[in-house]
């Protein structure tokens, strides 16, 4: 499979925190049926710290695969530092991405912002 | 576990005895068939023996056959080639949503150049109606172009009677029949045509070979200009050990086809039967039984084409898919559009295409290991829920 | 006696190292490079190394390299390419009267569709002249075609010199070098090309598969039009062993190049002054000294030119001629024609190419052979009489 | 050589016939060089009978063949024989030509008929 790097494939085949998150603290769904890619990103967050990342993906490889990292990486991670993750940040963890599957990335840059800004509103509408 | 291959319809392995065939021919018998010499008449001896073979089981003349590097050159040629041979009678030609590329494409650029292109509908089975290819002939009608079985959902069409109404109008009739030459029984007068493209590297011949059958009479302005080699229709070099290996692969094809073909809808039949019982949610896409005996094409629900076709792949079984994923233009494949499934079902299809090696124990292996998958896969999808 | 082939610009045999490396290709990597799994990814990865050989052996990056069914189709995919593309500009394409059928007769099919193209002359030794170029150089000229080297007389033409002209100019230029690669030493920018031919079987790789090499930001329409291979490019399944072939072809080159020009000229040299001495009335072909190493071209007066290759046929020595009497069309050779050659000299030409194989043996053989059969000749026709 | 017959590849390698006739009583010139085919044919003529016959020719195998062929097939013939004699007898009796070669065996007997129109006029002329 030399269109995908060995990390790609590793996430594919062993997706990390695959599932949804109970009253999760920011929900962000992305994508549609159309292009061939929904992705559902779920945040805990305590202490302004992302705690618990969760994601169910339709997709192909390369969705599944940034969806797994992307969870991997926020996780610890504060709110504006999350907010800093870029989709060029998550390829590069996954040692590159083939340059048609690098919208996947892009997806997961934007279920990570959507679920980020469903927090923030969620956060305003407490206070 | 050695893996096993399910994509028989992109490709097939040359035949052991095809290579022996044309063995000789690259640096043995190496002459130009051109070539008026001893080292050229010998290669051209043979080549004129492929020629018979293949005509034979055909139906056809030895000249009626050109010889060209492939199946996308035979669509090529014959499309364009009657366009422009023809553009004094008229500049309109017909053809169906689920040609091969290598047809749609030609008539895209046909259409750049003045000429009217009539793409007709298909039904859900992926059908092209007869009746609607008699209304969309009119006086300016000069090419009917369809294709003998799909590729991708392995549909086989009323060419016959396709064939019989271009005649009666005086229409020229092209089929792609690169996926039936050696694996339907068939002749060129049993279809009708006046132009019939296959390609070598799909019966278990190499790549890089192909043919199109010319009715006598039939017209065509040159595809691939310059020499004077095919009678002067088809310029260019012989290739001439992937000729000696066509015709090899033809005559295996000639003794095997009856039986394989038997099996092969036995087991296409099983492997439907048996996804339908093992995964809810399954759509079977194309005609049930008006199929390729070795085509199964399904779409699975809420999950994505790719990453099955990745899933089986690690698990050493090797199909394709129609997902938007799995090509370079990101869109999912026409045919599966053609055929009105909605965009989320063409994402989740997959193509399993089976050949002269495949067995029993490959079958039920596939039938073990999808299910497990598309569990797993559908475990992460959003789009899943039991039903 | 063993006969003795001096038609290598006709074809050349398939060095055994090079059918070694297509052959596992054929049945056991047999894979569509297309094809997500494992098994079309590994030829897909074997088939991007061959690009990458041939790439860098010809200056060029990998992704200029397009993979085609030979010269034929590499000429055709060029110079109608290039004028679809550029139709927006102008309509003006410039060749020469001594190129490859499979460029002028694209031109001829261009001419019926709104094209408009000059021929330009060449001088007694089959030279181009810049200077006629530069005139013909118009604001609507798009396209500039002039080959490498002459396949018949070995003219080698001021390949870089038109290059500069016609980049200066904005004019895409493009080269068959069908003669030319692996046979001598250059590069893409060398030659100040944004387009150039080959065809494998002419450097000892397999019939049937061919390159264009295509400058970074050329644009071109599809020739073979269907699928996305070849960066959508040039459609239809990849000719995998044909294209390992190649591969293996151009790195064997590399290596025998430089000590093969050096023989190849002098034994050419050897045969051209050895025919002079032992024949009377021969004249020489083509430019003395800007030749191919392996071309010796001539005619001898008062024989005709398919009667000395049929009776060096029969002593085991395979050459070729520009006769009339050897083709389909009747006419003889339209390069012998171009450079000023009266009919009779034209029918009495023979050309004897030579190749890696060929030993210092054969050519003395062919020194001896040659004579006796031109007087056995020339005693049965009523033209001769001796100087 | 398949293109060719054995009977035309014998004839061409071993012409019969080949040379002139000194005073020749009948001689028939035609083709010419543009073409590629020249032919020359003489006859001697004996009481109405052909008694020898000779070529020399310049052209292809097929051309060469055929003059040989046809100096054979006149020997001892009638003037009126010789007369039927057509290109397609020529041919045949070769074991055929190819199509593309067909105009060989014309040119054969437009040479033959050519030397007999020589003879009678010369005929006609002693008379
Ligand atoms: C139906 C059909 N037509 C045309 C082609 C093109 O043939 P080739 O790849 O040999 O050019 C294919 C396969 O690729 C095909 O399945
Ligand atoms: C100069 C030149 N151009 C083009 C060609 C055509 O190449 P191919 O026969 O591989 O199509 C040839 C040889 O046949 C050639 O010598």
């Amino acid at each position: 499979m030399s269109q995908y790097s060995e990390k790609v494939m590793d996430h594919f085949a062993n997706p990390r925190n695959v599932g949804e998150i109970e009253n999760a603290d920011g929900i962000g769904k992305v994508g549609n049926a159309v292009c061939g890619d929904i992705m559902n990103l779920y945040l805990r967050v305590e202490n302004n710290i992302i705690t618990d990342a969760k994601f169910k993906t339709f997709g192909c490889g390369a969705a599944i695969a940034t969806s797994s990292m992307v969870t991997e990486l926020v996780k610890g991670k504060t709110i504006d530092e999350a907010l800093a993750i870029t989709n060029r940040a998550v390829a590069e963890a996954l040692g590159g991405l083939p340059p048609i599957k690098m919208h996947c990335s892009v997806l997961a840059e934007e279920a990570l912002q959507s679920a980020i800004d469903d927090y923030l509103k969620k956060q305003r509408d407490k206070a | 576990m050695k893996p096993v291959y399910f994509d028989y319809a992109a490709t097939t392995p040359c035949d052991p005895e095809v290579v022996a065939a044309m063995l000789p021919y690259f640096s043995d018998r190496f002459g130009n068939p051109g070539s008026m010499h001893a080292f050229g008449q010998k290669t051209k001896g043979a080549v004129e023996e492929a020629r018979e073979g293949i005509a034979a089981f055909l139906g056809a003349d030895s000249g009626e056959i050109v010889f060209t590097s492939g199946g996308t050159e035979s669509n090529n040629m014959a499309v364009k080639g009657a366009a422009y041979a023809r553009r004094g009678k008229g500049n309109h030609i017909i053809t169906s949503q689920i040609e091969h590329h290598a047809v749609l494409e030609p008539c895209h650029f046909l259409e750049k150049e003045g000429f009217e292109v009539t793409i007709l509908p298909v039904d859900g089975d992926g059908r092209v109606d007869p009746d609607d290819v008699r209304r969309a002939i009119t006086d300016k009608t000069i090419l009917i172009s369809i294709m003998h079985a799909n590729n991708e959902i392995g549909t086989i069409q009323p060419i016959a009677e396709i064939g019989k109404m271009a005649r009666e109008r005086g229409v020229y009739f092209h089929t792609d029949a690169v996926q039936t030459l050696g694996h339907l029984p068939f002749t060129v007068n049993d279809l009708n045509v006046d132009l019939l493209s296959a390609s070598a590297h799909k019966l278990y011949g190499p790549k890089g070979v192909g043919l199109l059958y010319v009715r006598k009479g039939t017209r065509l302005t040159p595809f691939m200009h310059g020499g004077e080699q095919e009678n002067k229709r088809r310029a260019s070099t012989h290739n001439v050990p992937g000729i000696i290996g066509f015709g090899k692969a033809v005559e295996m094809a000639q003794g095997s086809l009856e039986k394989e073909v038997r099996d092969l809808i036995a087991w296409r039949d099983k492997l439907i039967r048996g996804f339908q019982e093992k995964i809810d949610q399954v759509k079977l896409n194309g005609d049930p039984t008006r199929r390729l005996p070795n085509n199964v094409n399904i779409s699975i629900a809420h999950v994505e084409g790719e990453g099955m076709l990745l899933s089986l792949d690690m698990l050493g079984i090797a199909c394709s898919t129609g997902s938007a994923c799995s090509s370079a233009s990101l869109a999912p494949s026409h045919v599966l559009m053609a055929i009105g499934l909605p965009h989320e079902l063409a994402h989740g299809s997959l193509r399993f295409s089976m050949g002269r090696p495949t067995t029993a124990a490959d079958v039920d292996r596939l039938l073990e290991v999808l299910p497990p998958v598309v569990a797993k896969l559908r475990a992460m999808s959003p789009l899943y829920h039991k039903t």
